[in-house]
């Protein structure tokens, strides 16, 4: 009999997280016994929040959310990882006379408090020796975001580069990119996750759910077009939309770009690196948590139980890092 | 300004002076095609971005060009709205009736009730979803919660208008309180509950929009915001549009239920 | 035959106790019909409530056929200064609207309501809304709703008081013709000096308040009456007394 | 149900048989203390967690902790929703001026008034700021915008409410019409107008919460949103809280007007 | 004097043209003073008001003084049904609100406004607004604000309807008082036949819509007038004539 599971994702549907949807089409989750209902999600935060509440099953979110909420001490457990780069960062107009992290003192920055980038603003302002005392930070809705930036509302905005670079793309708005991680700061992105209970009590259930995801990750590696096509079955308003075949091309391509890591490349899709996962706790803990919060060991809340079935050859991988070099090159 | 005319009836001036329904429909349909058209023009004329502002030609384009899938996703916008008032309305009208019928409930809810009328609810619509989820059932909720208490205010004044006079006669007949609540109170109150249940359906389809911009995967709200997310502004104005279409349905159909029940309750 | 013995009234407000009525004793026959003048505000409507039984009394007893008045009393027909007819209903069931308040069987009296409806003439609007009458008719529609559970007394509070000048006099005729043909006791109240004369057996005159019977004078016209009287001596007489009875109650009290 | 009672007069029922002030101030403030105490109960028996709903007793302790950040983030709110008001007023009862003075306008401009004050404004305040930027400017334009409409409507209806004699003995006087308007239809006008100002100042306030949603660097939307991001439900409720207590300032300040000006106008 | 001659007024009504006065003649000479007499919706208001000037008659002329009337006369004291003063305003000053429309010198007027209130027996409430009064004081205030600019005629459309009839006897006395102070030329509507005969010169009764003028009775009673007379068998004949009068008219109309 089939098990009727509900996963959300961190936010709209996006190339980025097109697999969760390309995973019911090609039907690696019927395969599996699984009757999966994919939701939209409301920002990262809530989504964790929402996981652990029970109003979901399993929930595709940044690990910076996932390490937050345990901290809180909501029931989070992750089960794989599946991209390695948030792409957090600071997008800019081309034009712009911002060459450097440095050179962002005494501008205006625009930034979405709900979004997965923003409380390690301090943090890669720090470790870049930013002074952050002359930036006045402006607070926008993701649905002027990027809008501001392009208009010259704001000189710059924190962003995940995954979501923001491809709206800039479609209003034919010239970019560049400077990554939290060229300070050091960096995120796990997409963590599949879910609540301990269910991990302990349906175990096979979740690891198929994981299996058949991370599945789907790798067709959408090996056959990005065909990918976006399955996509847009599924989700039909990215087809309506003027620029949304594009938008998700682009998404896919960039959130692909980060899975050029040595963590999927040499163990497998879905690998953790718990020396990273380590990093981005201390990471939380000191920007991201409140006073009451607890550290939660990296070991209660992620394993490679599930992970690195799925593996692709050399030959496989240097195709796609050809496929996706300019998508790197948008990331700066 | 024109020479002081004299309205034939206080509330509804001039209208009969300005003659047939011909001037009195056309001129404002005249009026906002004038708008659209200049609208029209000047973004034609500046050069404006379609992102910024489309003009109205490429709306309507784009309401053609995405016509079943606009339709699709009214359909859960306006049932969700449609349920919302429903509930709203059953839950007002019912509290109203325990209102009146107990004076201590009155006296002790009443105030509150007008507290909740006046403060901006709206800011609460993040917390149903921690509370309720993401589900069409906050949604739904968030919907009840604000357009219940117009219906609780007026439902309140219509049933505290019956002529006291008619309320002694009932009495002196030893009429039942649920007689006189069925026979006199409650018809009575029909015109105010029904100005209540119109405001009541604008506020529930507001409830339904904030909600879809939080959590939903269908309706206009979501369809709204997934344009913005792909800073897609034709199809957030098409959206738009045809959000007012579902509006001025709804509001049609509780103003023509209105006009109907006013008609045989003969006021 | 309804007695009132030292009857008072005092309402409670929020700026203190307001004395309505202050004490009032007198007695109606079976099948006489009084009438009640005194200035506006008086406690006329209030002593009108308490014969109904919708108000206690502060003070004293109402005794009808003996018995003290404890509740509404359901053997008497009520009628208001506006007619106070439901909207939506017809005339005929406007009419019918105290059987089914009562819970009777609608059916014993629907020929009865169009008897009554025919007899005040308004054979032709049996089935016409409130709105679609004038307010003549209205007013009738609602002497007849008083009538159609056979009270045993009619309690008519200023019912032509909204009513022009000639509509007025029409309704007095309309109700003499109504008195003449079912007798039941009334009580009258009205601010019309000649109507009061008119249409009653005996006229009570109350002081401003807290109010007190001050004069309660015969009306010695032979019944059935006509408008005729009105344009006689003997009628002019008696309006013109009870005018300066009243003139003088009001100059005394101020 | 209890027995029926008698309103004295129609629309204040039995309020005045519940008896004194006592009874009208302190039961529905111990309905409230009674809520209160319930959901501190529930909340602490069941172990709610904080984040998803804290008790009043937590929210109060923030209240408390935050205060001075709260008080400072009550201010641009405040003073934008009271700006916003103040232009929705004044643009709202030009218009209906000029409505009620020019009968082309009138029948040309009403039934698009009409038309909006129906449909859901409220999904285009993301338009408003990528017309008009992220400043102050583009909230106090929505709150202009969805304020705007009550004022007009409910001016207009005071302005055609003077009765018509009053009207004919000015024209028999050869008043001229900026005479009557200032001495006859204007203050004629001022009930109707304030029961418009008194929906608009609350619309006035969820126009400017909704654009400090959508963007801003102060105000208590930016409080409430910024600390939804930390998931801190208490801070989210206790700016809520504030949110409310703005909201009846500004709306008993209206309301105090109100009252002094229906006084020397003597409704 | 003012002269009507075939007078019609036809109002444009979205369910056809309604015919409101057709056809009316008669004269009105200087410092005499007329009532009109006729049913409910007869068309005596527009009468009034195309004496006022507010209306412009259909078809036929009004002269005044010799005269066409073409626009609003400022010579004329308008009293309404409701004494539409304006509540924020204090007796006094509802009582020069026609000096200030009329931009006139309001010190000129203050001295007439308060000797006018006097008059009516309002020297104490002078300062008060029209809700701190009763139905017929404020109805004595409508009526000093008609004469406070020395008009040539009061236009009175059933000034005292809306008053209890106590108050309205005692209204009746107040304005023939005033009349006979100021002796202006008076046009005066309304339903109640006495009423009419106790303060005119001469009585016109209209039919039915449209209206035609049906009778035009002259009132022999001399003046000074006062209440006294109502109970003379003269003025009781005169009131039973016209109430024949009116019944034949409505009968032959309907
Ligand atoms: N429910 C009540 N509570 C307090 N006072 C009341 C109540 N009902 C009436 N009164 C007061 O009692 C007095 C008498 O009122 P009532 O209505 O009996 O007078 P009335 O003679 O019928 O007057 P009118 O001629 O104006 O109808 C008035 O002063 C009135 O204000
Ligand atoms: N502005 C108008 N437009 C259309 N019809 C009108 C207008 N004013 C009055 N009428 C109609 O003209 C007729 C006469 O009205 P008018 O007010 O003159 O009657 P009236 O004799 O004063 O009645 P009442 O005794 O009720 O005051 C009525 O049928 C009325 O409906
Ligand atoms: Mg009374
Ligand atoms: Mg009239």
């Amino acid at each position: 009999q089939t098990a009727n599971i509900k996963l959300t994702l961190p936010w709209l549907a996006q190339g980025s997280t097109a697999y969760a949807y390309i995973a019911k089409e090609m039907g690696a989750f019927t395969r599996r016994g699984l009757n999966v209902e994919v939701s939209r999600g409301f920002g990262s935060v809530a989504a964790a929040q929402a996981v652990a509440q029970g109003q979901f099953d399993y929930a595709i979110v940044g690990a910076g959310p996932v390490i937050l909420a345990a901290a809180r001490g909501l029931p989070i457990v992750g089960t794989a990882t599946v991209n390695y780069d948030m792409t957090m960062g600071i997008a800019l107009r081309e034009d712009s006379p911002i060459r450097t992290a440095k050179d962002l003192e005494g501008k205006k920055l625009g930034a979405v408090p709900t979004s997965a980038e923003f409380p390690f603003w301090p943090a890669f302002a720090q470790r870049a020796g930013i002074n952050m005392a002359g930036i006045t930070v402006v607070q926008m809705d993701n649905r002027v975001l990027e809008r501001g930036l392009i208009d010259r509302q704001v000189d710059a905005i924190t962003a995940i580069g995954s979501s923001s670079i491809p709206v800039m793309q479609a209003q034919r708005a010239a970019h560049r990119f400077i990554p939290y991680s060229s300070a050091g700061v960096n995120f796990y992105a997409n963590v599949i996750c879910t609540r301990p209970e269910v991990l302990a009590a349906r175990k096979s259930q979740a690891e198929a759910v994981t299996e058949a995801l991370l599945e789907a990750a790798a067709l959408q590696l090996k056959e990005p077009e065909r990918a976006i096509d399955m996509f847009i079955k599924q989700v039909p308003e990215i087809g309506i939309t003027q620029g949304g075949r594009e938008n998700a091309r682009l998404s896919q391509g960039l959130m692909q770009w980060t899975m050029l890591a040595p963590e999927a490349m040499d163990h497998g899709l879905g690998y953790t690196d718990m020396a990273k996962w380590n990093a981005m706790t201390d990471l939380v803990m000191q920007y991201g948590a409140p006073n009451d919060a607890r550290r939660p060991a990296p070991e209660s809340l992620i394993s490679n139980d599930f992970a690195g079935k799925i593996k692709l050859n050399a030959s496989e991988w240097g195709t796609i890092r050809t496929n996706l070099a300019p998508f790197g090159a948008m990331l700066g | 300004m024109s020479d002081m005319a004299l309205p034939a009836t206080p509330n509804q001036p001039r209208l009969s002076l300005a003659g047939h329904w011909v001037s009195q429909i056309l001129l404002p349909v005249a009026f906002a095609a004038v708008v659209l058209g200049l609208w029209e023009g000047l973004v034609r004329w500046y050069q404006v971005p379609e992102v910024i502002l489309p003009p109205p030609s490429v709306i309507g384009a784009r309401i053609v060009s995405a016509w079943p899938f606009l339709l699709q996703h009214s359909l859960p916008t306006a049932i969700e709205a449609t349920v919302g008032f429903l509930i709203a309305a059953a839950f007002g009208i019912v509290l109203s009736v325990v209102l009146v019928y107990s004076r201590w409930a009155y006296v002790a809810l009443y105030p509150n009730v007008v507290f909740f009328q006046l403060i901006p609810k709206i800011a609460l619509a993040p917390l149903f979803i921690v509370w309720l989820g993401i589900g069409s059932s906050s949604r739904l909720a968030f919907s009840v919660f604000i357009a219940f208490f117009p219906v609780v205010i007026s439902t309140l004044t219509g049933l505290n208008s019956t002529p006291p006079d008619m309320l002694r006669l009932c009495k002196a007949l030893t009429a039942k309180s649920w007689q006189v609540f069925l026979s006199v109170r409650f018809p009575y109150a029909l015109p105010h509950i029904f100005s209540g249940l119109k405001v009541a359906v604008t506020f529930a389809i507001i409830g339904v929009i904030v909600g879809e911009f939080i959590t939903a995967q269908a309706g206009l709200g979501y369809l709204v915001l997934f344009a913005s997310s792909q800073a897609e502004t034709p199809l957030i104005l098409a959206a738009i549009a045809m959000l007012c279409v579902v509006g001025l349905v709804l509001y049609g159909i509780v103003a023509g239920a209105e006009r109907l029940i006013l008609k045989r309750y003969g006021h | 035959m309804i007695s009132l013995r030292g009857v008072r009234k005092t309402y409670a407000s929020p700026a203190g106790p307001v004395e309505a009525v202050a004490g009032v004793s007198f007695d109606i026959k079976e099948g006489e019909f009084v009438s009640i003048l005194g200035p506006s505000g008086c406690g006329k409507s209030t002593l009108l409530m308490m014969l109904a039984g919708l108000e206690h009394a502060s003070a004293g007893t109402i005794e009808v056929a003996g018995e003290p008045l404890t509740g509404p009393r359901r053997d008497a027909g009520l009628v208001f200064q506006d007619a106070t007819l439901l909207p939506w209903l017809s005339a005929r069931d406007n009419v019918l609207f105290p059987i089914k308040m009562m819970r009777l069987e609608r059916e014993k009296y629907v020929a009865r309501a169009e008897e009554l409806l025919r007899s005040v003439g308004l054979g032709d609007f049996m089935d016409k809304r409130p709105r679609e009458l004038s307010g003549g008719m209205r007013q009738r529609v609602a002497l007849c709703r008083s009538l159609i559970h056979e009270p045993s007394i009619m309690l008519m509070d200023e019912p032509f008081s909204a009513l022009d000048a000639i509509t007025r006099d029409e309704m007095a005729l309309v109700l003499l013709d109504l008195w003449a043909r079912h007798r039941k006791t009334g009580v009258f109240i009205t601010h019309s000096i000649r109507e009061a004369v008119l249409l009653s057996d005996r006229v009570l005159v109350m002081t401003r308040r807290p109010a007190v019977v001050v004069a309660d004078v015969a009306i010695p016209f032979a019944r059935p009456r006509d408008e005729s009287i009105q344009d006689t001596p003997e009628f002019n007489a008696i309006v013109a007394q009870l005018r300066g009875m009243i003139e003088h109650s009001i100059k005394a009290a101020a």
